[in-house]
């Protein structure tokens, strides 16, 4: 292709895209001066005017919109982090079990995969808050010397409590993205070429070593990028806190466009929150990544 | 001379009906050097592969260094094996996340439980032998395939194996390494070691070799001495497939 | 309240569609919600029919669309319904131009939030609240109205929220919180659900006015006013003892009677008041003879004798000391 | 599927002294699991059978299939599922039946057509509007249409993001970075709330299409991504093949790449589809009596009210056995075409 | 005779101050045989790319079948050169996702606009004189690597072109197989095709180049005819590169 005309065909596009793009921002603008709405972030530093059950900070309902969300972001932060760690710990060891030589376990890995990954997410969180926790009842909780309680209000754990919400988003978040990330594992443990089992094999290496010293680490480099994308994909999971009433921060603009209609600036707030906890993620995985490449020099 | 592998009857099938080994029997004896030629797919890995259990087989037996296994693959014989006979493959298949010095010093450490000083001392002393120590430090990927392949022969020898299996050590080698990696081996066998070489080197085979074993559709064809085997091979199918490199 | 209207009116849409597009709940118990056989029930439903009768003519010709608290506003200005008969409370913000836009019909349930407690836990105020869980449904006033109850007695709490009714009730049921609040209808009909109604107590305690209202789009006042009378008709009927099973008979008398100008006017005969709200004049007679009066729909959906029963309370005409009264049919 | 699980049972069984009590620590690790796993599977069977009070999922059958669509009408969305079934069924086993065999894609192709006239009615049909959808034919509806519309789309994207020109490459990295860093439900909640304010008043989306619209461009961001994958995995020497051919730019694009890379992503694709078909339940968040949405609706019947445990069980058996259908039909699909070009 | 390919002081740099070509220059007549020789990296293959412009060079000038190129890389005259010239790569580079047939059909369908009948029978015929018909209908992977590269060279041939570029064609093969895709050469070479080949078999060069051409570090270091470059090689780095091959 010639260079003017490329110049031509892409000046042609960004003509449509944008001309589109301020049609559509205009109707905007008529349907927000029609339905008296307008556009401003001035009610952000409102009080609020509704209680949340958790707020890792202080926070009463005479705080601002803006520092409700700040607490449901951080509660976001709080739930995606505990459960990127149990997932990953969930996940390795059914990835482990699934190439391993016990065949029960095996079968069994491969049982709970197929019926963790073909059922809704949505169902499971239902699932787990309204017949798992809540189900504990009132009058079946077990107490461990004051220092250990569970009830079906959650678990409380010298001094810490986790509500049953939070953990029952923990579990449906864990046991969903451990099914998604135990295949990450297997594939990358075979992604290791057949060649280096036989050669740990032959030098009389038992299976357990040789996993542990020559496969994972030959495998983390094609676990990670799979790894990340699970970790993004739980984080935007996490949002379905809405079904099991934990304050996340989808929950809590939910809430702040009911009360205000502020529906635009509310979907702006989260698509930055999200764009936001992506950059966390990916810049944690990637400096993780940079140190596995670091530590190993070879490639 | 007592006998280090002794196969009797192996047979082993991956898909049903086609035989990858068809009742192989075969001896080697302690110092000897056994070339195994045939064309491709005719079995010669899965039998090498049998010898430290790498591969199972239907039916048959074998002793390896006084070792008996049968069909049944029994772990803990399979390992004790494993800890007295060397392999080397074609594709090298050393650990690239390991020094070449850590490739080499991993199992006596790990298996034989040696101390890594004493280990290490061991595997410099291998890698001059084989004319590599300059390296000792660097990662695979730093070195040509010749080299590489030269690691992998100390590799195997850091066990002080008594028997040293070769699956076409050379062919994923560029014409000009090839003659480094044969060198090594020539020397191997001049000191005594026991060997079971895969390969199309000729002129390796005439040279080191007992005795050379030709292989087609996992049936032993012949054995014969080499000089036998190279100008007067005694089966047709053996002539041909001689002839056939002769002409590249 | 009329203002000078073109002829873009709701009401011509609907008419010419000959099918009203109403939007309700579809998950309150007694309000509106779906049965095994796919249609709808409740008393929102039936006023919805009530409008089909007076605007189309025929109470059947409905489409109902299930609507989430957050996009019932939406839907409303967008067009996508016609109008609204879904527990809305009736709220100045709401109402006016400057607000949500909308107007409201009247009233067709005066509600207030309240609390539902289990009987063994001995709670009979708010005080007992103290530092408890309480489920509420969010997205609606309900969260606002219970916050500022608590903080207006100074005492902390801790909320519970869920999307829907059902998980308000199945997260109270399970024991997940000692409490639940809600519009008092709504706990009520909750509970009439349970296993053992008798063992939950709906405290008296309330915090809110609930007045539940159909609405439409605040710009189209035709569509406004025409669905004001069909209310205050519904209410009239019953001051008057016009049920669906006498509307013929009352047909009959007040044909046959002159004098009797209110009823005469009030069923369509002398006065031609429907035309004035676009209506035919018969719309009374439309309404009455399909959906029944007030009291007939009330006593099928939250009466004694039906599955979620509530006593009328507030909900009784003025004459019988509730607050349900129609403007004269003049 | 269902092959390589009896398979390896039998091959299970026959090594189960092997392997299950080869050592103590296994030996341990097979009982624990055998006690717990029984301890489930009886109070799990003790549950269904004897405290379950199946009656909220038995009179509402018809309700789960075809939400509210008129009873007498309800014939036009069941031959649809049952006509996708039967495809289904004739896609996995049907004979060698060359000519249909070649036509499958446009069959398949021409169901959405299919469905939409069974479902909406007009010629010869009484019309039914789309608020009057609902249950698994919903489901199925907003699955089938968003994932074939998704698909051309994201390769399309994937080319975009693939191509040399600096502006159309930067909208669409942008576009798809954006969507695959927002969760699906903020653009949904975008598709139902706010695709309204951005159009002209006049103008007016049923909701059905504004889910539908919004799942295919969340679908599709990830589409081209697998698809992109799939275009950097050919090796640059097909691309040199074909140049040496002769060919241009487009006709690699149409004739090595676009094949190529569907084929390399088509795992990814098919993974794509059942996530989606298990995604389309957050539309009962968004008020959508999709599945999930009719269950909820049917526990605000006074009558049933409470008996959440069994519609979750009855809703997941659901979920759980249309994914399958859906694995197994794609596992079919892959197998067929490793047959054709092994080590492809 | 007229000249098919003619280079002058073609020079090229991937990275800069390392030549991969430095100063080539050649000519390469109607109807001959020019075979190319080196070690691994002396710059073969970047030289042969160039004739049909899959690689650009610096500096220099090319004349291709009349059509002149340099350093500019015009795309229609590369376009207009490649219809008129074929190639064939070490690794096949057949398109999976399409049956032999169809691999040999797409060019003369797209890029000559035949009629599909028309390009299948020219097909046909050509896999016919590669002796692989009873293959249209597969796919490659399920062909073995010596027939693969047949159907390469029949898809090369489909275009009728009037130069034929080799890239190593046999050295991805199997021993045995090298000699079915030689001999398909052969045959080309005696029907009065110009070709040029890159390859290290000897043989081939002996039987079939009217020049052998050996390059090193991107120069050419000698130009001769075979007889006189495989038994008396004027150049000390052609011998030695000579020697090392037949060592194997
Ligand atoms: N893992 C496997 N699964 C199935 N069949 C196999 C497997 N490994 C080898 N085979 C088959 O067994 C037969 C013998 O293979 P083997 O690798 O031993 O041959 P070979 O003589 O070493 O060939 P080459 O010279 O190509 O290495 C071949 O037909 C091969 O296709
Ligand atoms: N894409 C590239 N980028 C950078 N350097 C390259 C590239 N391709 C080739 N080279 C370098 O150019 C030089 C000549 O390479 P070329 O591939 O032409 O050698 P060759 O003679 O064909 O070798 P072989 O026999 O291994 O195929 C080498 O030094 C090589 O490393
Ligand atoms: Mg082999
Ligand atoms: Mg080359």
């Amino acid at each position: 292709m010639k260079k003017n005309q490329k110049l031509f065909l892409q000046f042609g596009i960004s003509i449509i895209f944008f001309g589109l793009f301020g049609i559509l921002i205009n109707n905007l603008t008529i349907n927000l001066i029609r339905t008296g709405l307008g556009f401003n972030f001035s009610w952000l530093f409102k009080p609020a005017s509704f209680a949340l059950a958790e707020h890792p900070l202080p926070y009463t309902s005479s705080d601002s919109y803006a520092w409700a969300l700040f607490i449901g972001w951080l509660n976001s932060l709080k739930v995606i982090v505990s459960s990127l760690i149990l997932a990953t710990f969930l996940g390795t060891l059914i990835g482990f079990a699934r190439t391993g030589t016990n065949s029960l376990l095996g079968l069994i890995s491969a049982g709970y995969i197929t019926i963790i990954r073909q059922t809704p997410l949505l169902l499971q969180l239902m699932f787990w808050y309204f017949v798992g926790f809540l189900g504990l009842k009132d009058n079946m909780f077990i107490q461990i010397k004051n220092i250990f309680n569970i009830s079906n209000k959650g678990i409380e754990f010298s001094g810490l409590t986790f509500s049953s919400e939070f953990l029952a988003l923990l579990f449906g978040l864990s046991i969903f993205t451990s099914a998604y990330i135990a295949e990450v594992i297997r594939g990358g443990i075979l992604s290791v070429s057949r060649g280096q089992w036989e050669a740990f094999r032959s030098l009389g290496i038992s299976e357990r070593k040789g996993l542990i010293r020559i496969i994972l680490p030959q495998a983390l480099p094609a676990i990670i990028p799979g790894l990340t994308s699970q970790y993004l994909n739980l984080a935007k999971n996490s949002t379905l806190a809405i079904a099991v009433g934990y304050s996340d921060i989808y929950a809590i603009n939910d809430t702040i466009i009911n009360q205000t209609g502020r529906a635009i600036e509310c979907f702006i707030i989260l698509l930055f929150s999200f764009l936001l906890l992506n950059l966390l993620i990916t810049n944690a995985m990637e400096i993780i990544n940079r140190l596995i490449l670091k530590s190993q020099r070879y490639s | 001379m007592e006998p280090i592998v002794v196969a009797k009857n192996l047979s082993k099938s991956y898909t049903k009906g086609l035989r990858a080994l068809d009742n192989v029997s075969l001896t080697v004896n302690q110092g000897k050097v056994l070339v195994v030629m045939g064309p491709s797919g005719s079995g010669k890995s899965t039998l090498i592969r049998t010898f430290n259990g790498l591969e199972t087989f239907d039916r048959g037996e074998l002793n390896i260094l006084g070792i008996k296994i049968d069909s049944t693959h029994d772990e803990r014989k399979i390992q004790k094996i494993r800890r007295r006979v060397g392999m080397v493959f074609q594709q090298f298949n050393l650990f690239p996340h390991l020094s070449i010095l850590e490739n080499i010093t991993l199992a006596p450490v790990h298996v034989q439980k040696r101390r890594q000083a004493e280990a290490e001392e061991y595997g410099m002393y291998l890698l001059n032998q084989m004319g590599i120590d300059s390296h000792a430090k660097k990662y695979p990927s730093q070195l040509s395939g010749g080299e590489q392949q030269r690691v992998a022969i100390a590799r195997a020898l850091a066990l002080k194996p008594e028997l040293l299996l070769f699956d076409e050590p050379t062919s994923a080698l560029d014409p000009e390494r090839i003659n480094e990696v044969l060198d090594a081996m020539r020397k191997l066998a001049r000191q005594g070691m026991t060997m079971v070489v895969v390969t199309h080197e000729i002129g390796f085979a005439k040279d080191v070799s007992d005795q050379v074993l030709f292989m087609d559709s996992g049936k032993v064809i012949e054995t014969s001495p080499p000089n036998i085997f190279f100008s007067n091979a005694r089966h047709e199918r053996s002539r041909k497939f001689l002839n056939q490199l002769d002409k590249q | 309240a009329t203002t000078n209207q073109d002829n873009s009116s709701r009401l011509n849409l609907i008419k010419n569609r000959n099918e009203l597009i109403c939007g309700v709940s579809g998950k309150i118990p007694g309000f509106s919600f779906l049965k095994s056989d796919g249609t709808y029930q409740g008393l929102d439903v039936d006023i919805c029919k009530a409008f089909a009768a007076a605007i189309i003519g025929d109470s059947e010709k409905i489409q109902y669309r299930p609507l989430t608290a957050a996009e019932r506003f939406t839907a409303i200005k967008t067009g996508e319904i016609d109008l609204l008969s879904r527990n809305t409370t009736f709220t100045l913000s709401r109402d006016s131009s400057g607000g949500n836009g909308l107007t409201f019909a009247p009233v067709v349930f005066h509600d207030g939030q309240g609390l539902m407690v289990k009987k063994e836990s001995k709670i009979s105020g708010l005080k007992d609240l103290a530092n408890k869980s309480i489920c509420v449904g969010s997205g609606t006033t309900t969260e606002q109205n219970i916050n500022d109850a608590f903080e207006s007695a100074s005492l902390p709490y801790t909320p519970i929220k869920y999307q829907d009714l059902n998980q308000v009730v199945a997260g109270y049921l399970q024991g997940r919180c000692s409490a639940m609040t809600s519009d008092r209808s709504q706990l009520a009909a909750a509970r009439s659900g349970f296993k053992n109604p008798q063992e939950h107590i709906i405290l008296d305690d309330v915090l809110s006015k609930e007045p539940l209202a159909p609405a439409s789009d605040g710009q189209d006042q035709k569509l406004a006013d025409a669905m004001r009378w069909v209310v205050f008709s519904l209410i009239s009927a019953e001051e008057q003892g016009i049920t669906k099973s006498n509307i013929d008979k009352k047909v009959q008398i007040a044909k046959n009677n002159p004098q009797l100008k209110p009823l005469r006017r009030f069923l369509g005969i002398d006065g031609g008041l429907g035309e004035k709200i676009g209506l035919s004049n018969d719309f009374v007679v439309k309404v009455i003879s399909s959906t029944g009066n007030y009291g007939e729909i009330y006593e099928r959906h939250l009466g004694q004798n039906s599955e979620v029963p509530i006593p009328r309370g507030q909900n009784e005409l003025y004459k019988k000391g509730g607050v349900h009264i129609s403007p004269p049919f003049n | 599927m269902f092959g390589i699980y009896t398979s390896s049972l039998i091959i299970f069984f026959k090594n189960a002294r092997k392997t299950l009590f080869s050592n103590l620590f296994n030996t341990i690790i097979t009982l624990l699991i055998i006690l717990f796993l029984s301890v489930a599977c009886f109070n799990t069977f003790e549950w269904l059978i004897f405290k379950a009070n199946w009656k909220v999922v038995i009179s509402n059958l018809p309700l789960y299939a075809f939400g509210s669509f008129p009873s007498n009408e309800q014939w036009r969305p069941a031959t649809w599922i049952i006509s996708l079934l039967s495809l289904s069924i004739f896609t996995l086993y049907g004979p060698e039946w060359k000519w249909l065999r070649k036509h499958l894609l446009i069959l398949w192709v021409g169901t959405i057509p299919l469905g939409l006239y069974l479902l909406y009615g007009g010629i010869g049909l009484s019309p039914i509007m789309s608020r009057q959808w609902g249950g698994l034919t919903l489901t199925i509806l907003l699955t089938v249409c968003s994932s074939l519309l998704s698909l051309p789309i994201g390769i399309i994207l994937a080319l975009c993001r693939h191509s040399s020109l600096p502006i159309i490459q930067k909208l669409s990295s942008i576009f798809i970075d954006v969507m695959r860093a927002i969760p699906l439900i903020a653009v949904l909640f975008f598709g139902q709330l706010l695709i309204p304010l951005f159009l002209p008043v006049e103008i007016e989306i049923d909701r059905v299409w504004r889910a539908i619209f919004a799942f295919t461009l969340f679908v599709s961001a990830y589409i081209a991504e697998d698809i992109r994958g799939g275009l950097q995995s050919i090796p640059n020497t097909q691309i040199e093949a074909a140049n040496s051919l002769g060919l241009n730019q487009y006709q690699i694009i149409q004739f090595i790449l676009i094949p190529q890379a569907l084929r390399i992503a088509l795992p990814a694709l098919t993974n794509q589809s059942i996530g989606l078909f298990q995604n389309t339940s957050l539309m009962a968040i968004l008020g959508l009596v999709e599945l999930l949405g009719i269950g909820r609706s049917i526990l605000a019947n006074p009558e049933f009210i409470g008996q959440y445990i069994e519609v979750y069980v009855w809703l997941a058996c659901v979920y759980w056995i249309v994914c399958t259908i859906m694995a197994v039909l794609a596992r079919h699909l892959e197998q067929r075409m490793t047959i054709n070009q092994a080590n492809f």
